[in-house]
């Protein structure tokens, strides 16, 4: 399989500390790779620096083979790659079809077309509102589209903003820790969806999660980083019995 | 010339100075950008002249009374006005103390009359030469008054309870209150501290500039320059800023002529924020994701 | 238009979609054309009311100011409803706006309607260098350098010779396509500009361009993540604000047919019309429609009160502010809003309530700590 | 929004007043019954210029003392003064609303040259005379049109003769000007400019100052250090003020005129009497203290209806114009009266004494004559500030 995603020596310095010290990691298409480590390993930096919301100090980031080092943040959405926020980060005073059909931005007519109401705007904007619903049904939020992200519960939310990234029609998804804080059932509901995703829409996924059973069971590769560099990578089962790993969350959590 | 030219700027820098301090520390506290700060000071410089004239009190019984009265226009204002709208969003505070502006305005202008009176007190003995350079007494003490007040807010942040309670809830407000620190009570302090300086920037100012509803209006925009180009955050910076100001306003003036004496202080904002957003002394958060 | 512009699209889709057939969708159409009745009802009053007996010059004239400040306060709603930016520096639009069909009239001797074009793109031009500039303002920061660009405004045709200054310039009578128009034809022109600027704001925030003002609004991580560019849409949404404030400043020069630095040269404009839309309401159509007349007719119902009309209108500011934070259109617009809910809700569809506080993680209001 | 009730109230009285003068075969003008005269006037009571309005006051308290002693020829004289805060489009708007709703019959002693610049073309085009409009812009003054009727002397001709005065009293050869950098500052630079040509003097150095900035000592020190030997000062009186307290501080002996639109005891109550001792003023008008008759009469109206005013020159330029318009009224009878008969009645008066201006004089201007000819105060002579007191001063072209 090819390389989907790929980053190589990535170094981030805020001051004197190193988010990331020469992290590297390959995702490959159509697979759901989970990226682990204990927390302040550098993981939500790595992420940012892959989705271009952060500058990386040093090393290469290439998407499809293509380095994308200079492309702006809005840009990575036209070449493919969606993503979600740790922390919640819905535009609050609009609605959930509003906050879904932000994510098809990149896909509506120009602005000027746009504005002055040229019916094809209006002609693709109708597309995209039925899309958006149809990306609703999926994730069972059709009676949640007239409410405002504000007023709906977190479980909810966290599904508005997966659903928003898919609006995107992305070929690969990045997802930060998708269900942080989500109760079992939530998390069951949303497992499943990450994996119908996958499945059905061939969507390769990256994710951040600290949620062990579900990484374990859903993933198909594992990186796992610590203090900003690469630890250990390969299947869930491999990484369970690694010892630089175990060492890694006990000596934490001691 | 030159050295006039700068020392003259100074002067009028340090005046700036106090308007732009009480505009940092009601910023940093409340996110409120007080357009009332100016008037505060012209409504102290009124009572000034009320007390000197009316009462005939001594300018050194004149001036703690004016202070107090100044601190409880601010507490006052706090407490009617700002307090039931404080959870709102920046621009609805920013027009609240526009509100009070106008209710001000008109109360001076309604009690006192719209004509410029003479202050009763002026320092217009000889003027001082310094390396050459004349300056007067009033802008020397006014420079003194400004120091002193520096020195005091310094010293008052760094080893008061209160002044350590306030830098708390610049941090971080929340934690501030989980900590058990009122934040309520520091937001009124906050303010009387406003009033505080306001009624220096009034009484210092009086003597230069007459006394007149407007009056303060130019020195207040000048004092929010002042404090965005320190950054907004920083109460040194504000004072660098406030000094840089009347400096290069007065060399604009000198050289280039008085039209563009205004235009400096906004043409200097402009060019600083264009290249440095967060002002000069301000800090460039990293992005939180 | 909204009518015609839907049912265009219906003919080119003959199957009916997933979400047309939604009770939601029909609902909404409803509420639509309810808005439209209302708006249509609004504009023939204001067409009537210059024929209405007993209206003279005068009363055409003074409307035509509230509308006038209506156009500007609804540029500036552009920016501080939509995209969350506040500009204390509109007066310098309006300035250019106002400074570009006077000299155009005076030395070319255009008409009204080429002054209005030139005028809005000329400001829309400098919107757009602005937008530039302040690219990575906001705030209290963005609100100062705003304000800092029309003081150099105001300075520039104080001294720059061809904008003669405090003497100001003075024009010859207004013109529509070489026809003299008094004051009920320039009011007339006033409200067309009104009716296009309200019209094509309608059309804008209910596009894509509006969400992604909105988007940017709310959350800038959130909309860049979902493909909002930046650059592009601050400085799209500068040049229109821009754009619409220009215009009016164009009739403001006109319907005195004099314009002098002495009174563009003065930020009180700029805040006048920020106020309109604080106490009328930004994000609401409506509210800068109220907040223009508050501005304009307050001041003429005090006028002969002098300083205690200050104090009233600093009074009656802050009573706005402190019961109905989200502006006056808001607190009107309330009984038909919980109208529709209902009318939703009963369809199955929305009317979820807030949350209680814990649950809600999305921040609605920028911290305290955030700094630009 | 509107309220009719306003606009019916002069309607109903109008229709009143015709009916009951309808057997004397009424052609009163409009505003004009035969118990009242509706004039107004536009006023900064507020804003940025409203220490102005003091020309609204004494043209107001001079009206309400006509009243209070029985109007004139039986009618009394509504004089209503609206605030447009020196914003041209409200000017416009009330001098809109004062001729077509209130239908006054003249405006008299407005203030402000950018709104009366503004509205200046309505004003003639509907025909209704404009009395004693406090302005010296040149375009005002010398506005084409029998309707205007300026106040005083165009700020360049002023130009002109303070640099003949500083030229043939001081014997100067180098000028400085600080100047007010607006139409006043400019028109008067203009001035000066001629006279420099005229009289063969040099301007080394010209300071202007924006209008509402009164810290003007950067501008004091440039102009010490040009080395001028006479200082013409065209500055508003705060300003006047600062320029003596900084002339003073920095040692600066130079002899000094200023203009006479910042001639007001202000100066002198600002700066402090020894920082102005010795300066020259320029002046239109008596001074409070004159014990000229109507100067004194003038001063107890003031005091009796605006007891909290300090007296001022701008009182005066309000006394003027009411005054000339009541004598107009008084001359025009108690028949009915025209706008058009107001015109020439205010051409008639030739060297009338009865107000507070030594001598009035109009003359008369044709359709293609500039209204500068209707001047109410065309003469200007001088004072000098000295021991505590404005005193007269008669510069040698004078004696």
């Amino acid at each position: 399989m090819a390389s989907h995603l790929k980053c190589e020596e990535i170094t981030v310095r805020f001051g004197g500390v190193v988010a990331c010290d020469g992290v590297s990691l390959d995702v490959e298409e159509g697979k759901i790779v989970g990226l682990i480590g204990p927390n302040g390993a550098g993981k939500t930096t790595l992420f940012n620096v892959l989705s271009r919301f952060q500058e990386a100090d040093a090393g290469e980031v290439y998407l499809r083979g293509q380095p994308v080092n200079k492309n702006s943040t809005s840009q990575m959405v036209n070449l493919g790659m969606a993503r979600t926020f740790q922390n919640i980060n819905l535009f609050a005073e609009q609605t959930t079809l509003d906050n879904i059909l932000i994510g098809a931005h990149h896909l509506c007519a120009p602005p000027l077309q746009s504005m002055l109401w040229m019916p094809q705007a209006r002609a693709v904007e109708r597309e995209l509102t039925d899309r958006a619903v149809e990306i609703a049904e999926m994730l069972n939020l059709e009676s949640e589209l007239d409410n405002l992200a504000k007023n709906l519960p977190y479980g909810l939310q966290k599904r508005v903003e997966l659903a928003r990234a898919l609006a995107a029609k992305p070929e690969i998804i990045l997802l930060d820790e998708p269900v942080a804080g989500c109760n079992e059932e939530e998390t069951e509901e949303l497992q499943n969806i990450i994996a119908r995703l996958n499945r059905e829409l061939g969507i390769t996924v990256l994710l951040v999660e600290h949620d062990m059973s579900m990484v374990m069971s859903i993933c198909d590769y594992l990186y796992v980083i610590n203090f900003g560099a690469n630890l250990a990578q390969g299947e869930p089962a491999d990484i369970q019995t690694n010892r630089d790993v175990i060492t890694a969350y006990l000596g934490e959590e001691v | 010339m030159l050295g006039q030219q700068i020392l003259s700027g100074l002067a009028t820098g340090s005046v700036y100075a106090l308007t732009a301090i009480a505009v940092v520390v009601v910023f940093r506290n409340t996110r409120t950008i007080n357009l009332a700060q100016g008037d505060f000071g012209m409504i102290a410089a009124f009572l000034g002249i009320l007390f000197i004239k009316e009462f005939d009190l001594n300018y050194y019984v004149m001036l703690p009374l004016v202070v107090l009265c100044s601190m409880a226009l601010g507490v006052l204002v706090e407490r009617i006005v700002m307090r039931p709208i404080a959870d709102s969003d920046w621009l609805t505070l920013f027009t609240a103390t526009l509100g009070v502006y106008y209710i001000l305005h008109g109360a001076a202008g309604w009690i006192w009359g719209r004509d410029t009176k003479a202050f009763p007190v002026t320092f217009d003995a000889e003027p001082v030469d310094i390396f050459g350079a004349l300056i007067s007494q009033g802008h020397l003490i006014n420079m003194g008054w400004a120091a002193a007040i520096g020195i005091v807010l310094f010293f008052f942040f760094k080893y008061t309870k209160q002044g350590i309670a306030m830098r708390a809830v610049t941090d971080d407000p929340e934690t501030a209150l989980l900590m058990g620190i009122p934040v309520r009570f520091i937001v009124l302090l906050t303010w009387g501290m406003a009033g505080f300086l306001a009624a220096f920037a009034g009484v210092l100012l009086a003597p230069i500039v007459y006394v007149s509803p407007e009056m303060m209006d130019e020195v207040l925009i000048k004092g929010y320059v002042a404090a965005v180009f320190g950054g907004l955050y920083s109460i040194p910076g504000a004072i660098i800023g406030a000094l840089m100001i009347g400096v290069a306003e007065n060399l604009a003036g000198g050289y280039l002529g008085s039209h563009f004496k205004t235009a400096t202080a906004f043409v200097m904002i402009v060019v600083l924020l264009t290249f440095r957003p967060q002002g000069l002394f301000g800090i460039q958060k990293r992005r939180e994701i | 238009m909204e009518q015609r512009t839907d049912a265009d699209i219906q003919d080119q889709s003959p199957q009916p979609t997933k979400w047309d057939r939604s009770a939601i969708v029909r609902l909404k159409a409803r509420f639509e054309r309810q808005n439209w009745a209302g708006v249509l009802f609004l504009l023939a009053c204001a067409v009537a009311f210059p024929m209405l007996p007993g209206v003279e010059g005068w009363q055409a004239y003074t409307v035509a100011l509230v509308i006038i400040y209506i156009i500007a306060a609804q540029g500036i709603s552009v920016l501080v409803g939509f995209t969350g930016l506040v500009s204390v520096g509109h007066g310098g639009f309006l300035a250019i706006g106002a400074y570009t069909s006077a000299l155009l009239t005076k030395y070319f001797e255009t008409d009204i309607i080429i002054g209005l074009i030139s005028g809005g793109l000329m400001a829309g031009f400098i919107g757009f260098l602005l937008g530039l500039i302040f690219l990575r303002l906001s705030g209290a920061f963005m609100a100062i350098g705003t304000l800092g660009f029309a003081f150099f405004v105001g300075t520039v045709v104080n001294n720059v010779p061809l904008f003669e200054g405090r003497e100001g310039i003075s024009l010859p009578s207004n013109k529509v396509m070489f026809w003299e128009i008094g004051d009920i034809g320039f009011y007339y022109v006033s409200l067309t500009v009104l009716a296009l600027v309200t019209l094509f704001s309608y059309c804008m925030v209910r596009s894509s361009v509006g969400r992604a003002f909105m988007a940017l609004r709310d959350s800038e991580k959130a909309a860049e993540a979902s493909g909002v560019n930046r650059v592009l849409y601050r400085t799209i949404a500068f040049s229109i604000s821009a754009f619409i404030t220009g215009m009016a400043g164009v009739l403001n020069g006109h319907i005195v047919n004099y314009i002098s630095s002495e009174v563009y040269g003065d930020i009180w404009y700029s805040v006048d019309i920020l106020v309109a839309v604080v106490v009328g309401g930004s994000a609401v159509l409506m509210g800068p429609i109220i907040g223009g007349i508050f501005v304009v007719m307050l001041p003429f119902m005090l006028e002969e009160l002098a300083d205690f009309a200050f104090i009233l209108k600093g009074v009656v500011l802050i009573l706005v502010l402190i019961f109905a934070p989200a502006g006056i259109a808001e607190v009107l617009g309330r009984p038909i809003r919980n109208m529709r809910a209902r009318l939703l809700r009963q369809a199955g569809y929305g009317g979820r309530e807030p949350a209680p506080a814990e649950t809600t993680s999305v921040a609605a209001a920028p911290s305290q700590t955030e700094k630009p | 929004m509107f309220s009719y009730k306003n606009l019916a109230i002069p309607l109903v009285g109008l229709a009143a007043a015709s009916l009951m003068s309808l057997p004397a075969q009424a052609e009163n003008g409009p505003g004009v019954s035969d118990k009242e005269v509706l004039i107004c006037s536009y006023q900064p009571m507020t804003g940025k210029v409203s220490s102005y309005f003091r020309m609204g006051k004494g043209a107001d308290a001079w009206f309400k003392h006509v009243n209070e002693t029985g109007g004139v020829n039986g009618r009394m004289i509504n004089y209503k003064m609206v605030d447009d805060k020196y914003e041209p489009p409200r000017t416009k708007n009330i001098v809109k609303r004062f001729v077509e709703r209130d239908k006054c019959f003249a405006i008299v002693a407005p203030l402000g040259s950018a709104p009366t610049v503004a509205v200046i073309d309505y004003i003639v085009d509907n025909k209704v005379p404009l009395i004693g409009a406090g302005t010296g812009a040149a375009k005002n003054v010398f506005y084409k049109s029998r309707y205007v009727f300026p106040l005083y002397p165009p700020y360049d001709l002023e130009g002109t003769e303070l640099v003949r005065f500083a030229a043939e009293v001081f014997g100067a050869k180098k000028i400085a000007v600080l100047y007010q950098n607006d139409a006043s500052g400019k028109t008067h630079l203009a001035g000066i400019e001629v006279g420099l040509k005229k009289y063969g003097v040099e301007m080394v150095v010209s300071e202007g100052y924006e209008p509402k900035e009164v810290d003007v000592s950067s501008q004091v020190i440039n102009m010490k250090a040009s080395g001028a030997d006479a200082v013409i000062c065209s500055c508003a009186p705060e300003p006047a003020a600062k320029f003596y307290t900084e002339r003073k501080k920095l040692g600066w002996d130079v002899p000094v005129v200023n203009v006479f639109f910042g001639k007001s005891p202000k100066v002198p109550e600002l700066a402090g009497a020894d920082a102005v001792d010795g300066v020259y003023f320029a002046t239109i008008f008596r001074e409070w203290d004159d014990p000229n008759p109507q100067i004194q009469e003038a001063k107890g109206i003031l005091a009796k209806y605006y007891p909290e005013e300090s007296p001022d020159a701008v009182h005066l330029w309000g006394f003027t114009g009411a005054q000339v318009f009541t004598e107009a009224l008084k001359r025009m009878g108690s028949g009915d009266i025209t706008r058009d008969a107001l015109l020439d009645t205010l051409e008639g008066i030739d060297q009338w004494k009865g107000s507070v201006v030594p001598v009035v004089n109009i003359g008369e201007v044709g359709p293609d004559d500039e209204a500068v000819k209707h001047l109410l105060v065309p003469g200007m002579s001088y004072v000098q500030y000295k021991d505590g007191k404005f005193n007269p001063f008669a510069p040698p072209w004078m004696k």
